[in-house]
């Protein structure tokens, strides 16, 4: 390896490396004051690499298995908006966490699952992806738990059921993605999962696993209580960025722009659009703001979803769909990220002007999400509209019909958002800080369209059609009327699902058995977990778990018996051999 | 002179051995420049081979078949590596902890030379009439270490570890008299090329395997390991679970691959494949229902043992590179693991799980060690075990062979049900921890470095693996 | 206590099968000796043309000291191993007290055959070169007259001059090592001595192992020349 | 069947009947004393192979394999009586401690 080829690689591996290093500053006291005023910043070198680096190179590092780094044009919008939304966060971090212990507890699991998630944006193996897929994945329940509440604790458990059974589905898959590609190259995945003949399987992994991140249903349960468990900075992280990843994985790793079957588009599809229009109902329920947003993100990772399918469906113009899911994953990245933080900004507003200020922002920012004309979120809606254009059959019509009707939901999710927004106040200290990485984003997202390629005011002429205006409208409109008409009409008690709406039934049929011994009725659960209690069940458990073994083992430790299955496996593999 | 790096790793540690053996004193001094020399050599040796391709290195000036070459290809360049630093980390350990015993020490210095050396012989011979002398050199002096200080259930341990140890050699040299009747030759690639299957080839690969397998204590061969390793002094414990039934799994990889390829069929490797996925489920059985600290590790090296031997059912590229990466990050975690373990057996007075209760809070550094060590043999992410792991359910994926996939991954779980029962023990809190003996300095930061070292081999995968591919037998892996 | 009845049956239980599959073994054995390839091959021819280049006369020595000298090598570091490991067992030494041990035609006997095995141990190593015979053999005899001193009552396990003795029992494989590795040097491989010194070396090294072998061997038969440690814990 | 061949089947006769003595008799000085005839009956076999070979003169290599088998052999068996005399020292029983002791060879 020459001095340049060091050079590039330190380079590339610098938004992953750079992290780590800041970890491990962390944990040593000396060191220490330096990493916290570094911390905020790690990000920065991953910025710079989605900025300057460029598309197509792709440097070996010899680490892990072999792994390669570099960007294709996909990945350098996601390593943008995520470095860009890391950098933000961790100044905002800087500022709402303070010095001390916790902090550095914070920025420890925030450096670590910085470092999972650029990294595996960055990296162009299977191998590499996954393991820092998984690092980002173990290294956010520090971020949920952060606040040690038992609510936070609880979130934090049921986030990492989520995350285990995920990695069930993901270990195989991405072991058998790499056997039947025969090589570690992301490039080369797709293709060979779409001629592979264990498709099918492969699919099934890949879609499940990476499923748990993208919240699909029924996967999402766990989004609604960590989001309220995290401090704004680490929700801002864990809706942006990181949600973002279990769509990327999809994207590499499903086989996208090859033909395959007619199913696999339609049932992703489906279930993006399930989750689109469930997201809202359920969240047009919800009294915490966070739970809200929650649900307004499965609702948007739906319609991500939902162009995912389309691609499936139309492999010809999967450029299109890509472009359209990349562009939309940025946007609400950007906007559902910006709401968090801007929800700490107003929490912490101590003056009625500064109030009233970050209410306004949040406005913004919740516009954007309903895809209001002029913000992200109408460039976003207008791309995944070009791209359902082109899936097959009646797809179109019924698609774009479903897609503005969603619209009204969304704008609607946010005004019940910005309502429960309104009573709260948790007065505290606001520094600049908090406010100027936070105003950043409000830019972005409404001034960002300008930067985009192309013509900006054709660009802003797309997001003046009357398909984003009206929705828009109609749901402020019933918003309003709802705020005016509803407590005379007595409408205020909407019914309330509790966040995690499925995980309910869950853990009521886990604790099931338990319940029904209380109440007197065995069941053959509650038989099973009574063994240990009994005593005659006690007694075989014993025996099957200690003493059988022990006997066994004991016996196999005679001379005798030892040297006699010596002389067997000898005539044994003699045979072996002759028989064939 | 080029090469001649590759005695070093042999002669250094016998240099040491009968310096060791006249001199009473200085013993730790001449073990640790040994230590430094030999991590020297191998480390150039390595370089050489990773640019030049396999080595071989004619001794006396006769080549082979006449005389004995060694030979060092990217596999013997790994295990010496292996040899290499986790015997360094064996002998800074053990200066520790006999420092209080005199009498002890002064036979353990020769006698774990000649061990280390005796395994450095087995890595690098070509010749297997000469592997036979090594594995005897080996074998008496594991079985000494062993019985070292004298206790009684060392002494009943070490006597059945030497029979089986004799056992299994002379099965071996059996072995060897047949293949030098049918071939009139003792170098490994001679025979190699001329090896054609008949009832003398037959027979011998046999007796080699079988004896082999009795030394690497595969199931169910395995009665004799949990015994010797829990019983034996802990840094014997950890040179014996981490290297010396490698020595014997070595010689194995080097007979079928090198050896025996046109006399083996798939259904031996089958059977040993069976062997060790029964190996995975039962160490670890046995591991969950035991109450002390160090039967518990050494039940765990029954268990996997298993996965090494997976490898020979596989035999793809992915499944030969993942079982010597299994076995080299074993070695790293497993020593680690006893060190530990020795280490708050020694403090606490005996090793029975319920007196380890709270010992996290007074001897955190070999806890730590202890787990992180655990993190490699359950196969987590980011461990020399995970990759291990990562490449055998590779090759069981792309053969077919679903059943070692599920086997695999059941041995993870079962792996982290009998460690954590462990360490939820050493990490429970308890008012009173009495402390017998203050650990030697030196030895509770000896096992958390060859932790660490564990983890590392999952980070640094790549050029280890690239070193391993030099003259691999089945060619290279995925790239 | 298990019953006679019992312990027969066990014992046929044992052995029965144990003879089963040692009768098997033997068959298969069998059965891979008679069909081993006419005609052998070995390794004569390439002695033989070897021999002139190898500094001795006898085929067998020029195996064993020259083209095979790692093993004989790695042999000798065996027996030291040996002797280090029972030393370590702290074995009480065999010694006889020659008051009891001693009878006038033991003493008498002792006296007269150990100078004939001294005779005997030179001859044996001088003959190595040229026909059977060499350090073992040399070293086997020697051992024997340390035996009989030994069991007559003449010599005692604990001895004082712990040194000389350590270096008698050591210095075979120490100069067999510092020679090997010593010509390394001057670009030999190990182990290869340069052909004009060839002869006189391997004399030279046969006769430094004939002393330790000698030693060795008797000094696994005594015992421990140790005190058995305190129990240290 | 020639005479050299006789050597090497009765060199195999040896080691099964050690192995037998070896597995079916508690004792440790038997199971060691078995140990060690098995080593010389496969020394046997390697001398008749010495005589396989077409020639005048024997194979000097099996001669020398079987030399240092033999030294390795001694040490093997000097530290197995040793390491047994020890364990009759410790334990005042000359057999495995799972094994019984049959009541022919007790004493």
């Amino acid at each position: 390896m020459n001095f340049g080829d060091f050079f590039s690689a330190i380079l590339w591996t610098s938004p992953a490396a750079v992290p780590l290093l800041l970890i491990i500053m962390l944990a040593l006291k000396p060191s220490r004051p330096l990493a916290e005023a570094l911390a905020p910043l790690a990000a920065a070198p991953a910025f710079l690499v989605a900025v300057f680096a460029g598309v197509g190179t792709v440097i070996e590092v010899p680490l892990l298995l072999g792994t390669r780094f570099g960007l294709t044009e996909t990945t350098q919008v996601f390593l943008l908006f995520s470095a860009g939304l890391w950098l933000l966060a961790g100044l905002y971090a800087r500022f709402y966490m303070g010095d001390g212990g916790p902090s550095v507890r914070f920025f420890g699991f925030f450096l670590a699952t910085m470092c999972g998630n650029l990294g595996l944006i960055l990296t162009r193996d299977v191998v590499g992806f996954y393991l820092f897929f998984i690092l980002m994945s173990f290294a956010s329940y520090g971020l949920v738990v952060h606040g040690g509440s038992r609510q936070a604790f609880r979130a934090g458990r049921v986030y990492l059921i989520l995350v285990v059974a995920g990695e069930a589905f993901l270990l195989p898959g991405m072991i058998l993605v790499s056997v039947v590609a025969g090589s570690y190259q992301l490039e080369e995945v797709p293709a060979a999962v779409a001629e592979s003949p264990l498709r099918g399987l492969i699919f099934f992994l890949i879609f499940a696993g990476f499923g748990t991140k993208v919240s699909v249903l029924p996967l999402h349960f766990s989004l609604p209580l960590i989001y309220p468990a995290a401090p704004p900075p680490g929700a801002a992280v864990l809706s942006g960025p990181v949600i973002k990843a279990g769509l990327l994985g999809w994207l590499l790793f499903l086989p996208t722009g090859e033909a395959g079957p007619l199913f696999w588009g339609t049932l992703i599809a489906v279930a993006g659009l399930a989750a689109a229009f469930y997201g809202v109902f359920i969240g047009l329920t919800q009294e915490n703001p966070k739970a809200v947003l929650a649900y307004s993100s499965i609702s948007q990772m739906g319609w991500m979803t939902v162009g995912l399918g389309v691609g499936l469906l139309a492999p010809e113009a999967w450029p299109l769909a890509l472009a359209a899911i990349t562009v939309y994953a940025a946007h609400h990245a950007l906007a559902k990220s910006s709401l968090f933080l801007g929800l700490g900004v107003t929490e912490r507003s101590n003056s009625p002007r500064t109030r009233r200020l970050a209410l306004a922002g949040l406005l913004v920012g919740a516009l954007a999400i309903a895809g209001a004309p002029l913000t992200s979120g109408a460039v976003a809606k207008y791309s995944l509209k070009e791209t359902i254009a082109t899936a097959p059959g009646s797809w179109p019509g019924v698609l774009d019909a479903l897609l503005q009707v969603g619209a009204v939901g969304t704008t609607l999710l946010m005004a019940r958002f910005l309502f429960a927004v309104l009573p709260r106040t948790e007065p505290g200290k606001l520094f600049a800080g908090l406010w100027l990485p936070w105003a950043a984003q409000l830019g972005l997202i409404t001034f960002g369209i300008l930067a985009l390629p192309g013509n900006p005011l054709q660009t802003a002429g797309v997001t003046l059609s009357f398909s984003t205006i009206w929705p828009v409208t109609l749901g402020v409109l019933l918003a309003a009327a709802f705020w005016i008409l509803g407590p005379r009409m007595g409408l205020e008690a909407t019914p309330r699902v509790p966040p995690g709406d499925i995980l309910v039934p869950l853990t009521w049929l886990m604790g099931l058995s338990g319940r029904l011994r209380e109440a007197g009725i065995p069941s053959p659960a509650a038989r099973l977990a009574d063994r240990p209690t009994n005593p005659r069940y006690a007694h075989y458990s014993e025996k099957l778990r200690v003493v059988y073994p022990t006997w066994l083992e004991s016996s196999l430790r005679y001379w005798v018996v030892a040297s006699l299955v010596f002389l067997a496996l000898v005539l044994t593999l003699t045979f072996v051999n002759l028989s064939v | 002179m080029t090469g001649s790096a590759i005695v070093v790793p042999i002669m250094l540690p016998l240099l040491a051995a009968t310096l060791t053996f006249f001199f009473r004193r200085g013993a730790i001094t001449m073990s640790l420049l040994t230590a430094a020399g030999t991590i020297a050599a191998v480390v150039v040796l390595s370089l050489e081979v990773m640019d030049q391709g396999p080595l071989s290195y004619t001794i006396g000036g006769w080549d082979a078949p006449l005389g004995i070459e060694l030979y060092a290809d990217g596999l013997a360049a790994v295990m010496l590596l292996m040899s290499a630093f986790v015997g360094t980390a064996i002998t800074v350990y053990a200066a520790g902890y006999f420092s209080g015993k005199p009498a002890v020490a002064r036979h353990f210095w020769p006698l774990w030379m000649f061990a280390w050396s005796s395994l450095n012989v087995i890595f690098l011979s070509a010749d297997i009439f000469n592997l036979y002398v090594g594995l005897e050199l080996m074998g008496i002096s594991a079985v000494a270490l062993l019985t070292l200080e004298g206790e009684r259930d060392a002494l009943t341990a070490g006597m059945r570890y030497l029979l089986v140890s004799l056992l299994g050699s002379l099965a071996y040299l059996l072995g060897v008299a047949l293949l030098y009747g049918t071939f009139g030759v003792l170098a490994v690639q001679e025979i190699g090329e001329q090896m054609f299957p008949s009832p003398a080839t037959w027979t011998a690969l046999a007796l080699v395997t079988a004896g082999m397998a009795l030394k690497t204590a595969l199931f169910p061969l395995h009665f004799w390991l949990p015994p010797a390793h829990s019983s034996a002094p802990s840094p014997v414990s950890a040179l014996l679970s981490a290297l010396v039934v490698k020595g014997s799994f070595y010689l194995l990889l080097r007979l079928w691959f090198d050896v025996f390829p046109e006399a083996v069929t798939p259904a031996a490797g089958q059977l040993l494949g069976i062997l060790g996925a029964a190996a995975i489920v039962w160490g670890s059985i046995l591991a969950l229902v035991q109450r002390r600290l160090k039967l518990l590790v050494a039940y765990s090296t029954v268990a996997q043992i298993g996965y090494l031997f997976i490898l020979f059912a596989l035999l793809t590229p992915e499944a030969w590179s993942g079982g010597v990466y299994h076995a080299l990050s074993h070695a790293f975690a497993k020593a680690a693991m006893f060190m530990a373990a020795g280490t708050l057996m020694h403090a606490l007075g005996n090793d029975d799980l319920d007196t380890l209760d709270g010992s996290s809070e007074r001897f955190p550094l070999s806890v730590y060690a202890f787990g992180l060590a655990g993190i490699t043999l359950m196969g987590l992410p980011f461990s020399g075990g995970f990759t291990a792991k990562w490449l055998l359910l590779s090759a069981a994926l792309e053969t077919g062979q679903w059943w070692y996939v599920t086997v695999v991954l059941f041995g993870g779980l079962l792996a982290a049900g009998y460690l954590l029962r462990a360490l939820a023990h050493l990490l429970t809190p308890t008012p009173t921890v009495k402390v017998q003996h203050e650990p030697a300095r030196g030895t509770e930061a000896t096992a958390l470095i060859l932790a660490c070292v564990a983890l590392l081999l999952g980070l640094v995968s790549a050029p280890i693996l690239e070193l391993l591919q030099v003259g691999a037998p089945l060619g290279s892996m995925i790239p | 206590m298990a019953s006679p009845t019992n312990t027969r049956l066990r014992r046929v239980l044992i052995r029965v099968p144990a003879a089963l599959l040692a009768a098997s073994l033997a068959l298969l054995l069998g059965w891979s000796v008679v069909t081993l390839p006419e005609p052998a091959t070995g390794l004569t021819g390439l002695v033989d043309a070897e021999m002139e280049n190898s500094g001795v006369d006898h085929p067998v020595t020029a195996v064993l000291l020259n083209f095979r000298g790692y093993d004989t090598f790695l042999e000798v570091g065996v027996l030291l191993l040996a002797l280090v490991a029972v030393w370590s067992l702290y074995l009480a030494p065999a010694d006889r007290d020659p008051e009891t041990a001693q009878t006038p035609v033991l003493g008498l006997l002792v006296r007269m055959l150990v100078p004939g095995i001294l005779v005997v141990t030179v001859y044996l190593l001088w003959a190595g070169t040229s026909r059977s015979g060499g350090a073992f053999q040399a070293g086997a005899a020697l051992a024997a007259a340390g035996e009989l001193l030994l069991l007559a009552g003449f010599v005692r396990g604990r001895f004082r001059r712990e040194r000389l003795v350590r270096f008698a029992l050591a210095g075979g494989f120490g100069i067999f090592l510092a020679l090997g590795a010593g010509f390394m040097l001057l670009g030999n491989d190990l182990l290869e001595y340069p052909p004009e010194f060839a002869y006189g070396l391997i004399l030279f090294i046969e006769g430094a192992l004939t002393v330790s072998i000698g030693f060795t061997l008797a000094a696994l038969f005594f015992g421990s020349p140790l005190e058995a440690p305190e129990v240290e814990k | 069947m020639t005479s050299v061949t006789l050597y090497a089947l009765s060199g195999m006769v040896v080691v099964a009947v050690c192995v037998y003595g070896l597995v079916s008799y508690p004792h440790l000085i038997r199971k060691i004393l078995a140990i060690n005839v098995m080593g010389s009956g496969i020394f046997l076999v390697f001398l008749s192979f010495s005589r396989r070979v077409p020639g005048e003169n024997p194979d000097p290599v099996p001669h020398a394999m079987v030399l240092t088998g033999i030294v390795v052999a001694v040490c093997a068996t000097a530290f197995a009586l040793a390491l047994a005399r020890r364990v009759h020292e410790v334990t005042r029983s000359s057999y495995l401690p799972e094994e019984q002791d049959p009541p022919e060879e007790a004493g």
